[in-house]
């Protein structure tokens, strides 16, 4: 049998800043020495890490769509994550995965879709933007929403500039507070979603961003007619093992590494402390 | 086999016992080859925890050596020093570890010949007790 | 220890406009056991007690997260003027002097009811002479025995018996800072440290495999550091990760350099009041290293742990002539 | 946060190392240690093709750190820093590993030399590859300074200062400034008159623009840092109006009390209304409180009315309290004689024709209470003893040390006895005479040379024999018991700290030699600094002085004063202590150890509540790291001395053994 | 299966015919009884009053290196498959239930090698309960102080003799290879084991009627108990370290500047750091959630995920609890909380 705590090597093949400022975030970019295929799900998380260091949880920010490699964004926070951002290309870190549930991206297959994302709540929304854009035709409008405390906050800006010029796609992106050159929306996000208004027919929203945001965003979806059917969220806690064994990441008697991420509002909703 | 050279991590304040060794260096007083020296400013730095946390690493011995009383760079640091480690010397011998490989000296700048002799002492010392092996941690 | 006196006195500390609540002893869930409760409001009263049962110290919850008065600012201190009020045995009140004597815990956030102890009893020993019991039993001291009261029948057991060993060599058994004092005070025990100078007496062979003994069965469950009146640290160094003092692994030398970190930080602070060994369960004698660094304190620097909360804390500061002889 | 990327220089120097450490082998173990980008060997790495050498490759391999395998870090630290400097990274991002003075040159077998060196090299690594660039941060300087005491050393420090262009409060617990030496009648070898050379500067000082004086004044606090000290100064009542009064001296007439002349040691009275001597600057009288029958049980008053038109006498006056701000402080606070009661076997206290050296230049002064007659029972005596090192060189009395001037003012003495009583016997028991200063010794010679008898021994006792003094003393040239008769004897007392200089030292956190005098910090380089940054000393509170050298230490102390007064700004340590305040628990343990004061507990919100946090003062921190050891929670650490990278040498150098 | 006798004097013999397995069984140290791996038999403290501390540690170590690994990121499994077959003996039966309720942890979809590989390694020889202890409430949880669950060989200690029943394959075995010191039962010595387990039974004085608890539960999240038990709780691992079902760990790596490994160790979910993010946040910041979850875990969350609870009455944590927190009290508080 394959044990599950051993990781695999990888090799990092670009490190790209996303937000710099106190709490800073780089995405990575990396592919197996071996040409190991991680055929993952959106919204599936990895286990990365370093030798001697320790592990950490992160979703994983690029689409299966895109083959060759797989991008992490990842939050300077702890021990792990401070020694990640010291790590450059050509360096190897370790990976175990993929884990949790993913999106359950087909069955959404003819609906339009809304993600709403705020700061690096982004990253795991990322794959289902790439993946819907790499199979354009199974799925309906598509529209993102997000936004971040500044503009040096805001992941993804390249990409997210070049989307706002495609006609299929419809980005909504927002600051939190004004500034210099920024004509897009000012505001939380909350708050654009109901500038944005998406009509909760045959649409699926889903949201990730911080605790506080996502509660916000619920309510305001469920204001704008959506059914808890139709509201997706994925979550985080402190994870160690990833394969729901460790105990310390359950919400209710669900475990977030293995049972989640994603959750919809109408399981969540019944959760005991969320 | 080769006789056994006892390791010996020594922590010496910057300002004394550093600069004492530094002239034992400068006249060549010839010493063996066992202690490693870290560096401190005073050895008011030093946590009495740092004596286990080397024997139980490797270190056959631990010394800190600082200035003389009432030479301190520092005023008191060293009297502060010397009343943590006494109690955690007293600590450690009685769990079981022999008081030869904890030692604590005064060797002011000037005393290079005195680094030289507490060197060789304690290094004698640890010699007849042999490596301490009781006391490792797990080596990975 | 009259009961009723006790009642009445915990009864008009709570009548007081500025204690908040009442931290004492009731009857356990079973048998011999005893637990803490914190009492509000008058109709909760009735379930105060106290007797040789009362093995463990309060003091914890004034530090515990979540309770009150925790390190305040001078203004703070004096702007709320709540107080908890708190039963203290000997040993306690010595934690709470040395506890504010580390400022953390002001005296005016207190109402100290003391209670002159002539020691508790262990837990352990009394469970095993009188195994599975499980209906409330009922102790009380008279004249150097317990008198043990399990379903209305009752025994007799001389008081050397079943006493804590922490007790027997217990040198302040009367508060010695308080509001209020229930009863007599009582004269302690001169200090007597033969068992740890036994121990001191072995090879260090002898005396590590002691230790080692000891040391390989700890199970790291930290219930020593966490019932320590002393070790009320927010975050422990020993829990944390940059720089790593103690691996998480278990074994005999972690658990070494977790105990010695543990004793060396209580030198000068320990107060002996033995609830690290009380709740080990797995039965280290912790006290033999509280005590050994107790007897050191004292014989070397004169210094005991909270007997003023005026004095600076021993490491905190020295004397010129601290003993010198064993430097090089 | 990049990538830790350490370079790692080795140095032969020359052979210095070479010769007993393979540097090859250990380059190339170097080159294997974990974050270590690169590995270099070189024959002078303090050589500026040496810093060129890691300055070149700290831009080519994008390093960060450098550890440099050489000499002691005490040589060249501040070499290697500069050139990281220049290269554009942190200069603490450099650590130093010893392989020479604690090697190459200790060890013979190149093998086991090498072997250690891989070991202090790899902690060296290990540390090195956890150091945090550092700042060193400046403030901003009070550009002026305070002298405390005004002797001749306060008062030359304070002239020169003032003359630099500092504004300087001069501070003086006596009456008037001029010390001891406006007591003294002649100043050896030249025979100057004392009060003639030194009047004219205390003047120059009582009239500088830039010179606020504070007699009569003690300081009683001291805060702050270098730049930025807060000094609270207390000012005695002297029951005279210092702007009022003119120093004509109607008053003291009217004054019924009298009492000892304290300028004249006692040998003299005074009216407790005074003034200390007539050059007094300032020219302002003084009411002594202790004999004033109006400030001991109000009565009198007789005075206050004499000077009815200046309005000067106030009776009522309180002490006041000042503060003042001042960039750096001058302690010169002087010396005691010797107290000769502590030798009771020479009789001091119980013959009066037993005087101590200062009593005796009181006696030969023109302005002494014998205008300037030698007068024993009112008689010029006809033999006289003089009796050396009375309080110095003498273990019995604690005091080792050698008071430096005793040997020549007792020659100039026993020149002046002879000067004035030409036909008197004069005897001097000396242990040695040094006479090492600029004419010293021709002085000396000229002395002996007058008929001075010189007789080398120790003075066993002196007691009375009839109407005469015996001194009973042991020649050891001649090795003999010798017996001589005199009319008077002449102690040469030495130099003490002062008496109170414990408040002084305390409030200054001065530290002191074994002496007892106060310490300097370097007994060779820094011989006026102090271990406390912005304090200096002049004169003989750092140890006995003649007058010349004690006006050149003033001067010394006085430019050094005012390098950071000129200079605007001071740099501070930066490798000072640092909480987090997350872990901090609020016992202030680190406020009780600190030496400097430089730790406070601060109230801080901390998730919502309000606690007290442990707070450091960068400026005043000097980086000593006694609060991270008597830390439990390891809340406070200090800068490159964590307890991160000290446990990670701790690791590494066991690890070189497994 | 059968049934069979071992003379108590030959009990040294019987272990000895067994050497081939690392055998784990009870010792006295002080007055801790505890298991430990037996080099000599004559330590083996069979002692019936005293509850040992749990055997959990023989097949789920309280520290397991996963692997090791060196600066050149070469990664090596460690692995129990080499280590020999172990045997538990004298566990009790509630302990042996207990991993039980652990196996369908580490199976699933992930499975554990480390804990699979040992637990199919190890045989539990059980020692029934003649005296449980005061806080025994296994028979309020489905167990029983002779229960066979999880067991592969039960020992009953008669006068004189141990009864042994088989009651696995792997039991069988470890008789088949002892046999030669064993009789058959016979039917009195039957009679009078089952005369013991019902008096055994009788003597449990704890109890508390758990149906519902699930419901009842779910019905509590917010409520003022909670607030009330974990004011008194201290905050220390003894209630889930003494606990035959807890299972919790925690990943660590420990390394020098050459090498390193990656362990697992046992954690604590009543410690504040086991849920504490690395931004600061803590879902469980308080002793309140974190006392909370644990029940929750071991009688909700447990039965909704496995069907039953995570707890085998053993009554551990109560006896343990240095501030009586007392489960049993809890359970009883929360069937009539409103």
């Amino acid at each position: 049998m394959k044990n599950p705590y051993v990781p695999e090597i990888a090799k990092i093949i670009d490190v790209r800043d996303e937000a710099l400022g106190v709490r800073p975030i780089k995405t990575f970019k990396v592919s197996f020495q071996n040409g190991h295929d991680f055929n993952h799900r959106p919204g599936q998380c990895a286990i990365i890490g370093l030798l001697g260091t320790g592990e950490s949880m992160i979703s994983i920010a690029s689409s299966p769509t895109k083959n060759g490699y797989l991008e992490f964004s990842v939050m300077k926070l702890g021990k792990v994550t401070s020694a990640l951002h010291a790590c450059e290309t050509g360096d190897t870190i370790s990976i175990r995965g993929p884990y949790g549930n993913g999106f359950p991206i087909d069955d959404w297959k003819g609906k339009n879709i809304v993600t709403i994302g705020g700061g690096i709540g982004q990253a795991p929304l990322r794959p289902i933007l790439q993946y819907i854009l790499d199979n354009r035709e199974d799925y309906g409008k598509l529209d993102i929403i997000y936004g971040a405390r500044t503009t040096n906050d805001l992941c993804f800006k390249e990409e997210l500039f070049e989307l706002e010029k495609r006609d299929d796609v419809n980005v909504h992106l927002s600051i939190d507070m004004k500034e210099e050159g920024w004509t897009r929306f000012v505001g939380f996000v909350p708050t654009n979603l109901l500038e944005v208004k998406p009509p909760p027919d045959n649409t699926i929203a889903i949201t990730c961003g911080p605790v506080v945001m996502i509660k916000f965003v619920i309510k305001n979806l469920l204001a704008l007619g959506f059914s808890d059917q139709q509201i997706f969220t994925t979550m985080e806690n402190r994870m160690k093992c990833g394969i729901g064994k460790c105990g310390r990441c359950n919400v209710g008697h669900l475990y977030v590494c293995k049972d989640g991420p994603v959750f919809s509002y109408a399981t969540l909703k019944d959760l005991p402390e969320f | 086999m080769s006789e056994f050279e006892p390791n010996i991590v020594a922590f010496l304040c910057n300002w004394c016992s550093y600069a004492g060794a530094d002239l034992t260096g400068t006249t060549r007083t010839h010493y063996p080859p066992t202690v490693k020296v870290i560096r401190v400013m005073c050895t008011g730095r030093v946590n009495p925890l740092f004596v286990l946390q080397a024997l139980r690493q490797g270190a056959d011995g631990v010394l800190i050596s600082g200035c003389h009383p009432g030479e301190c760079h520092y005023l008191k640091g060293n009297f502060l020093a010397r009343r943590r480690f006494l109690l955690m010397k007293n600590l450690l011998e009685y769990i079981g570890i022999n008081p030869s490989r904890i030692r604590m000296s005064w060797v002011s700048a000037s005393e290079g010949k005195k680094f030289a002799d507490v060197i060789t002492e304690v290094t004698e010392d640890i010699k007849k007790l042999g490596p301490l092996k009781s006391f490792k941690r797990e080596i990975l | 220890m009259n009961i009723q006196k006790l009642k009445d006195e915990a009864k008009r500390a709570i009548g007081r406009k500025e204690v908040t609540h009442l931290i004492g002893y009731q009857k356990g869930s079973y048998g011999f056991r005893i637990s803490p409760i914190f009492i509000e409001t008058k109709e909760e009263l009735d379930r105060l007690t106290f007797s040789p049962l009362c093995s463990l110290s309060l003091v914890n919850y004034l530090t515990i997260e979540g309770k009150p008065a925790q390190v305040q600012s001078e203004e703070e201190k004096k702007s709320k003027a709540k107080k908890v009020a708190i039963f203290v045995r000997g040993c306690d009140s010595r934690a709470l002097n040395q506890i504010i004597a580390e400022k953390g815990l002001s005296r005016e956030s207190l109402y100290i009811i003391g209670i002159p102890c002539k020691g508790v009893i262990d837990l352990k020993k009394i469970e095993a002479q009188f195994p599975n019991v499980v209906d409330p039993a009922e102790v009380v001291e008279e004249n150097g025995k317990y008198i043990i009261t399990i379903n209305d029948q009752t025994h007799e057991v001389p008081k050397e018996e079943l006493i804590a060993d922490t007790c027997k060599v217990c040198q302040y058994p009367t508060p010695l800072t308080y509001n209020k004092l229930l009863g007599d005070k009582l004269e302690g025990n001169p200090a007597n440290y033969d068992d740890i100078q036994k121990l001191e007496e072995k090879t260090p062979e002898e005396k590590w495999s002691f230790w080692q003994n000891q040391l390989d069965r700890c199970i790291r469950c930290y219930a020593c550091k966490n019932s320590c009146p002393l070790c009320y640290c927010d975050g422990c160094i020993l829990d944390k990760l940059t720089p790593q003092w103690v691996r998480r692994s278990v074994d005999t030398n972690e658990n070494l350099m977790f105990h010695v970190t543990r004793a060396f930080h209580l030198a000068g602070r320990c107060v002996s009041c033995g609830e690290c060994e009380r709740v080990c369960p797995v039965g280290i004698p912790l006290m033999k290293l509280n005590r050994k660094m107790e007897k050191d304190v004292k014989e070397l620097f004169d210094f005991e742990a909270g007997k003023d909360p005026e004095v600076k804390p021993l490491l905190n500061t020295f004397n010129i002539e601290d003993p010198d002889d064993f430097v090089l | 946060m990049s990538k830790t990327r350490v370079g790692v220089y080795i140095c032969h120097c020359g052979v210095n190392i070479k010769s007993t450490v393979d540097v090859t082998k250990l380059t190339e173990f170097a080159s294997k240690l974990p974050h270590v980008s690169v590995a270099k060997d070189y024959i002078y790495l303090c050589s500026d093709p040496g810093q060129e050498l890691i300055k070149n490759d700290i831009n080519e391999f994008n390093l960060n750190r450098i550890v440099v395998a050489a000499c002691s870090p005490r040589m060249h630290e501040p070499t290697f820093r500069k050139a990281l400097r220049s290269a554009g990274i942190n200069p603490y991002c450099l650590e130093i590993a010893n392989i020479r003075e604690h090697c190459s040159w200790v060890h013979e077998d190149i093998e086991k030399a090498t072997k250690k060196a891989e070991s202090i090299l790899a902690a060296t690594v290990a540390k090195a590859s956890l150091l945090e660039p550092l700042e060193e941060k400046e403030v901003d300087v009070i550009p002026t300074a305070l002298v405390l005491g005004g002797g001749i050393a306060g008062i030359q420090a304070a002239l020169d200062i003032a003359d630099t262009g500092f504004k300087v409060y001069l501070v003086e617990k006596d009456p008037s400034i001029g010390g001891h030496m406006m007591q003294l009648d002649k100043t050896f070898p030249t025979l100057d008159c004392s009060a003639c050379i030194l009047t004219p500067k205390m003047s120059d000082v009582g009239n500088h623009p830039n010179i606020e004086l504070l007699t009569y004044s003690e300081i009683t606090n001291v805060g702050g840092y270098v730049g930025n000290f807060k000094v609270t100064i207390k000012k005695k009542p002297r029951y005279i109006i210092e702007d009022k009064c003119n120093g004509c001296g109607n008053c003291i007439s009217y004054c019924p009390i009298e009492m000892p002349d304290p300028f004249n040691l006692n040998l003299s009275k005074t009216k407790c209304l005074y003034i200390p001597f007539p050059q007094a600057v300032p020219a302002c009288f003084v009411i002594d409180p202790d004999y004033c029958r109006y400030t001991l049980n109000r009565e009198c008053k007789q005075c206050e009315p004499v000077c009815k038109e200046l309005g000067a006498i106030d009776l009522k006056q309180k002490e006041q309290f000042i503060e003042v701000d001042v960039g750096t402080i001058i302690v010169a606070t002087g010396f005691d004689t010797f107290d000769p009661t502590l030798k009771p076997e020479l009789g001091y206290g119980l013959y009066p024709n037993v005087i101590t050296g200062l009593e005796f230049e009181r006696l030969s002064s023109a302005s002494g209470p014998t205008t300037g007659d030698v007068m024993i029972n009112g008689k010029k005596p006809k033999n006289v003893v003089f009796i050396h090192c009375v309080g110095s060189r003498d273990k019995t009395v604690g005091n080792e040390y050698c008071s430096r001037v005793c040997c020549m003012y007792t020659a100039k003495q026993a020149h002046l006895i002879k000067d004035k009583i030409p036909d008197a016997k004069v005897t001097v028991f000396y242990i040695d005479v040094r006479a090492f200063g600029k004419g010293f010794e021709e002085f000396y010679d000229r002395v002996k040379q007058e008929g001075i008898i010189y007789r080398r021994g120790n003075v066993a006792e002196v007691y009375k024999r009839g109407e005469k003094l015996v001194v009973k003393a042991e020649d050891t040239l001649l090795g003999q018991l010798v017996e001589v008769e005199t009319d008077l004897v002449v102690l040469a007392v030495g130099m003490v700290p002062r008496a109170d200089s414990n408040t002084v030292n305390n409030l200054l956190k001065l530290s002191q030699s074994s002496d007892k005098f106060l310490l300097e910090a370097h007994p060779k380089l820094r011989p006026v600094d102090t271990a406390s940054d912005g304090i200096f000393l002049a004169g003989c509170c750092q140890g006995p002085k003649d007058i010349p050298d004690t006006v050149a230490q003033a001067s010394a102390a006085a430019s050094k004063a005012c390098i950071p007064l000129s200079q605007g700004k001071v740099r501070t340590e930066a490798q000072v202590a640092q909480v987090n305040d997350l872990l901090c628990r609020g016992c202030g343990f680190c406020v009780e150890v600190c030496p400097y004061d430089a730790i406070e507990l601060k109230p801080t919100v901390i998730a919502g509540e309000t606690v007290d946090v442990a707070s450091v003062n960068e400026v005043l921190c000097k980086g000593c790291g006694a609060c991270v050891a008597a830390c439990l929670s390891g809340a406070i650490q200090q800068k490159s001395f964590t307890d991160e990278q000290l446990l990670s040498m701790i690791a590494s150098l066991g690890e070189s053994y497994e | 299966m059968d049934s069979y006798i071992l003379q108590k004097e030959k009990l040294n013999n019987f272990l000895d015919s067994l050497k081939e397995y690392e055998i784990w069984a009870p010792v006295q140290k002080d007055a801790t009884t505890l298991f430990e791996v037996i080099r000599d038999f004559q330590n083996i403290s069979l002692d019936l009053n005293h509850q040992p501390i749990i055997s959990k540690s023989a097949v789920f170590p309280q520290t397991e290196p996963l692997f090791t690994f060196d600066n050149d990121a070469a990664i090596k499994e460690t692995s129990p498959k080499e280590e020999k077959d172990t045997i538990v003996f004298g566990i009790r039966p509630c302990d042996a239930r207990s991993f039980k309720l652990l196996d369908p942890v580490f199976e699933g979809d992930f499975p554990d090698p480390y804990y699979l590989t040992r637990r199919n390694k190890t045989a539990l020889i059980g020692i029934a309960c003649n005296e449980p202890f005061p806080n025994c409430f296994c028979t309020s949880i489905d167990g029983n102080p002779f229960s066979k669950e999880g067991l592969d060989l039960l020992f009953t200690s008669l006068n004189d003799s141990f009864y042994i029943e088989v009651i696995t394959d792997k039991g069988k075995t470890i008789i088949d290879k002892a046999s030669s010191h064993l009789t058959q039962a016979k039917a009195e010595d039957t009679k009078e084991k089952e005369q013991l387990a019902k008096a055994s039974e009788g003597k449990i004085k704890r109890q508390i009627n758990l149906d519902g608890i699930k419901e009842k539960l779910a019905a509590i999240f917010e409520h003022a108990i909670w607030d009330k038990f974990s004011s008194k709780c201290i905050g220390c691992g003894i209630c889930t370290y003494s606990c035959p079902t807890c299972y919790c760990f925690d990943m660590q790596d420990e390394s020098s500047a050459r090498k390193g490994r990656r362990v697992r160790t046992w954690d604590s979910c009543m410690f504040a750091e086991y849920t504490l993010h690395a931004s600061g946040h803590n879902p469980r910041p308080t002793r309140t959630e974190r006392l909370r979850n644990r029940i929750y875990h071991k009688f909700k969350f447990n039965i909704d995920n496995f069907g039953v609870p995570s707890c085998v009455g053993c009554g551990r944590c109560i006896a343990l609890c240095p501030v009586n927190v007392d489960l049993i009290e809890i359970l009883s508080t929360i069937k009539e909380a409103e």
